[in-house]
């Protein structure tokens, strides 16, 4: 299955994935919060597609949002397709996909713990990168900011 | 006769501790020897080199990701490279996509050294490690040679390489891979017919391809339990579709296949460069990049098949000279979390073993 | 050793007792500058380095130099690559758990003032110094494996220097 | 003219110059105990220094070099400087455990040399239970070993401690049945009737004299004795990968030092007893007095394929050094027991 076929197949089949432009050498399709989950499991079971490896799940703060990007890809068939959540802002929160792929665990614990978004069905969302007594927020946040941190301006 | 009672103990092994390889702590709840519960926890070496990131320039950010898998630098380098090229579509010129498939190679075989003397080391044998570095070295060498460095290279930039080789590079370099291929038939000598070796590592930790594939395993590992599965190959990017090699693929997916998957792939990494020295063309090592690089807006996921691994960068340009966003994404990540799964009632000896065997470097754990 | 320490005080004391206690601080000293077993402590690239130097190109063991896992064993720590907030305490752990005398060799950039690349990092603790005493800085990042040999020999040059019953106070 | 025993000759010596009774036996005693002590010291720095040369011959590297000719003085240093190391008693409840361990381990090692016979005569009391007070005082290590793991109230120092008594618990009896055959052959447990039964030649010593039995006896012995010395491939007490460094975690300067050199000795201890007893012993061709030179000749040669062990293999597991030794190695040994009775029968030796 090549890159287009694969864009027109989900576009047909998967009416909750959107398609988006930003994406410049996969796939890109954007799906809604609440229908992650089901949307990522249909991914997997479909046999046309076999999406069974989740390569990374990456969280960035697009200072008007925050969003989960979802890398993955299908060893059997060798596609590969990046799945985008927007969040709100304020309270981002968003329910786990380890359910799919327990891989997501520690991703999702990252993302918890960097980007201070909520990971509802989690099993063990513990602070682990940072040191177990920090108390100074989400240090990914493009906000975030603490007295020995540098910011150099965008040019 | 009464029951006898026993008792739960944990242990911390790390993190400083000799076979966690840096600074893992691993904590082990054991019944006598025997394993109940292994609990990672790591970040001992986190040091925000994405957050930095998004504080540097697209090329300042090349040395800082050498940071980030010290051990197969080139690797770092290339596929931050790869994907600012992706974003701005560079066309990179023939000459130096092969220079860059001859270091990544190289780096790769490098790599496995660390690995192959380290988990012997791990078992037990001193004195294999020591061999292992010794071939490295002559790799250093060429490195050395090349980019002047010996570990961390800042050698594959946007749109190129550094610079080019020297004349002396290419005999020295055929003849390095000749010792090196000969080197290892003489370590599956060395250990293959040891029954020691063989006690401890076949039958050891064994990987199913289902839980390895739900767990994200890639790279020698995933290879290791069967399933056929290498980058270079099944999501092509540079010029490996040119090349002729095999990919080593294991059934069992015990300590012993991912060692042997390991070894089997130096050699063919040793074929990937004699052909690429072969086919090396003259001409340009670096395409026009303007020094303030700017990609246009945009977001590109790369992954590359590291020695450890699927290695990719998550690139989000909002048009600036900074990234806005970029993860990068080490294999170690997730075999780490596969280490609860695999060593429940195994032996502390065991889980050494396998510990080593999955190879984690905890820089690319950490960051 | 408490007794070693006290002996300057008594052989001051007895006439030609100078000579005794420089030539038993001569020969204390060189054996402790001759035989450095050093804590294998590395956290990041300059690990990689520290392992080359102990393997046969560079050889350690030339010096009199092996390693030792437990901190109780080792006299030399040598600290290679980054140390984050999180490891500090477990740094200084294992420095308390050294047996005295002990020094401390700071490998690479990152132990020296927190490494040419972190300096806006939020984790890194910038230098080892303000965790542990440090004796030999080796710049680098990471150092050559030449330069790691040239600062243990400068340490053991440093050792021989010294006065008995100095390194009790440090 | 040796006489019959160096013991006795000093006797003599020390009764010519006007001692008598308790005086007597505790001068003559002190003296050769001093000689051996000093004798055993300088062998021990010697193997430190020999295994770390071999070691490095072994891995193209040279070892020790700085340190006078190819570093012949690095292990002097080495304990010189451990002398000066500062003495740390971690906070146990059993401080009295934790002092003592490493003191009972350097004893034990010594203790044994009171038996052993270096070369014709050259023996400081030949008891005649001679290797089974060698069997009964060497165990007094794997005590000290578990003292140690217990006192030092750390949890890897703990498991090295079990894993060396189990360890050599088990390897014992291995061991004791190899030793068996030999006294059987020999009918005595003096260890210089065991060495006098043998020959100077090579197809006099026990290993060929008594055929295949005599082989098999000297590699299961080596192998238990391997065991027993705590070395690779079965160095599990103090497995750097896996138990830090196992008993000793917690000992520094001297207490190390007693345990690093008590080590080494009893490298030494198994070797001699292997050389006694299955090869000849001091025997061989030449004059009486350089019997000595070929009991240390042969000695250093079984070290050096114990190093040569050491530096080759990897680790076994603890459950694989378990299985070997009573699934193979006990069943193996005491069949060759039972053929070696047979033998001792028919008397089928060689060389009678």
């Amino acid at each position: 299955m090549t890159k287009e076929e694969l864009k027109s197949y989900l576009e047909s089949n998967y009416p909750e994935l959107t398609y988006s432009e930003s994406g410049k050498y996969d796939l890109l399709f954007i799906v809604e919060a609440q229908k992650l989950v089901k949307t990522c499991e249909k991914l997997r079971d479909d046999v046309k597609l076999q999406f069974n490896y989740l390569g990374n799940i990456s969280g960035v703060d697009t200072t008007e949002n925050y969003l989960t990007v979802y890398q993955i890809a299908s060893i059997s068939n060798k596609l590969r397709l990046d799945i985008k959540v927007i969040l709100p802002h304020d309270n981002p929160s968003i329910n786990s996909v380890q359910s799919v792929w327990p891989a997501a665990n520690w991703y999702e614990r990252e993302i918890w713990e960097l980007y201070g978004i909520e990971i509802h069905n989690h099993d063990n969302l513990t602070r682990f990168l940072l040191p177990d007594d920090w108390d100074q927020g989400h240090p990914m946040r493009k906000d975030w900011d603490a007295p020995d941190f540098i910011r150099f301006p965008q040019k | 006769m009464a029951e006898l009672r026993t008792e739960e103990f944990q242990v911390n092994m790390g993190p400083h501790h000799p076979s966690t390889h840096g600074v893992c702590r691993l904590l082990l709840t054991l019944d006598g020897e025997k394993i109940i519960k292994v609990e990672p926890y790591i970040g001992y070496l986190h040091r925000a080199i994405e957050k930095i990131c998004e504080n540097r320039t697209y090329p300042m950010c090349i040395p800082i990701l050498d940071r980030f898998e010290y051990v197969t630098a080139m690797s770092c380098n290339y596929v931050f490279s790869l994907a600012a090229e992706r974003l701005a579509e560079i066309e990179v010129p023939e000459r130096a996509e092969y220079l860059r498939v001859i270091m990544l190679e190289l780096n790769r075989i490098a790599s496995h050294m660390i690995f192959f003397g380290t988990t012997v080391m791990d078992i037990g044998a001193l004195t294999p490690f020591l061999y292992a570095l010794r071939e490295r070295e002559m790799i250093m060498d060429l490195f050395e040679m090349t980019c002047g460095q010996r570990l961390t290279y800042n050698y594959i930039r946007i749109g190129g390489v550094s610079r080019d080789i020297p004349k002396e590079f290419i005999p020295k370099c055929r003849e390095t891979i000749k010792t090196i291929d000969e080197k290892i038939e003489e370590y599956k000598r060395l250990l293959n017919g040891n029954p020691i070796w063989k006690a401890r590592t076949i039958g050891i930790g064994k990987l199913s391809p289902e839980l390895a594939i739900a767990y994200g395993a890639s790279g020698p590992i995933l290879r290791a339990s069967g399933v056929e599965y290498d980058l270079r190959r099944d999501d092509p990017y540079s010029i490996y579709d040119r090349f002729d090699y095999k990919i080593p693929t294991y059934q069992n997916g015990d300590v012993y296949d991912r060692y042997m998957v390991r070894l089997d792939e130096m050699q063919e990494s040793c074929k990937i460069v004699a052909q690429a020295l072969d086919g090396l063309p003259e001409g340009d090592i670096r395409a026009k990049v303007k020094p303030n690089f700017k990609p246009p807006e945009g977001e590109v996921y790369t992954r590359i098949e590291n020695s450890r691994g699927e290695m990719g960068v998550h690139l989000i340009s909002d048009g600036t000279n900074k990234p806005f966003r970029l993860k990068a994404r080490g294999g170690s990540f997730a075999h780490l979390q596969l280490l609860p799964e695999i060593s429940k009632g195994c032996l502390i000896a065991d889980l050494v073993a396998i510990f080593a065997s999955f190879d984690v470097i905890l820089p690319e754990v950490d960051r | 050793m408490g007794l070693i320490k006290k002996l300057p005080v008594f052989a001051e004391k007895v006439p030609g007792g100078g000579i005794v206690t420089t030539s038993i601080e001569q020969v204390l000293n060189f054996a402790q500058a001759k035989s450095l077993w050093y804590l294998l402590f590395g956290t990041a690239c300059c690990a990689i380095e520290l392992m080359c130097t102990g393997a046969s190109r560079y050889d350690f063991d030339r010096l009199g130099m092996i390693f030792r896992a437990s901190p109780r064993q080792s006299d030399l720590i040598i600290v290679a690559g980054t140390i984050t907030k999180k490891m500090a305490p477990r740094l200084r752990t294992l420095y308390d758990q050294m047996a005295e005398p002990r020094y401390v060799i700071a490998m690479g950039g990152c132990t020296i003032k927190g490494g040419p690349f972190y300096y806006d990092s939020y984790s890194v603790e910038k230098g080892i110094e303000h965790i542990i005493p440090v004796d030999i800085y080796i710049p680098g990042c990471p150092p050559r494996p030449e330069s790691l040999l040239e600062g243990c020999l400068n340490l053991s040059k440093q050792i021989q220097k010294r006065k008995l019953g100095d390194w009790q106070e440090k | 003219m040796i006489a019959t025993s160096v013991t006795f000759w000093l006797k003599d010596l020390l009764g010519s110059i006007g001692l008598s009774g308790d005086l007597l036996t505790i001068a003559t005693y002190g003296i050769l105990a001093v000689a051996v002590f000093s004798l055993l010291s300088v062998l021990a720095l010697f193997l430190v220094w020999w295994e770390r040369k071999v070691a490095g011959h072994i891995q193209q590297r040279f070892g020790p070099m700085r340190n006078g000719w190819h570093g012949w003085y690095q292990t002097l240093m080495d304990g010189l400087k451990l002398l000066q190391k500062e003495d740390i008693l971690v906070f146990t409840r059993d401080r009295m455990v934790f002092f003592w361990a490493p003191i009972m381990c350097f004893v034990a090692a010594f203790a044994a040399y009171i038996v052993m016979p270096f070369g014709e005569g050259l023996i400081v009391a030949d008891l005649n239970i001679g290797i089974l007070y060698i069997v009964a005082i060497t165990t007094f290590t794997i005590i000290s070993l578990l003292m140690a793991g217990w006192g030092s109230n750390n949890k890897y120092a703990l498991l090295g401690g079990m894993r060396s008594a189990a360890q050599v618990v088990s390897y014992e009896v291995p061991m004791v049945v190899s030793i068996l055959i030999v006294v059987l052959s020999a009918e005595s447990l003096s260890m210089v009737k065991i060495v006098e039964a043998q020959g100077g030649w090579i197809w006099n010593w026990n290993i060929f004299k008594i055929p295949v039995v005599g082989l098999v006896a000297f590699i299961t012995y080596i192998i238990a004795a391997v065991a027993e010395a705590n070395r690779t491939p079965f160095d599990l007490p103090e497995a750097e990968q896996e138990l830090v460094a196992g008993f000793n975690i917690e000992y520094s300067g001297m207490k190390f030092a007693m345990f690093f050199l008590a080590e080494f000795i009893n490298l030494f201890t198994v070797s001699a007893i292997a050389v006694t007893l299955f090869l000849g012993g001091w025997q061989g061709p030449g004059p009486a007095s350089i019997s000595f030179i070929w009991f240390f000749l042969k000695t250093f040669a079984v070290i050096f394929l114990l190093m040569l062990f050491r530096w080759t293999y990897p680790r076994l597991r603890v459950d694989q050094l378990m299985e070997f030794a009573w699934k193979f190695l006990i069943p193996l040994t005491f069949v060759n027991l039972i053929i070696a009775a047979v033998m001792k029968h028919f008397g089928w030796y060689l060389g009678n």
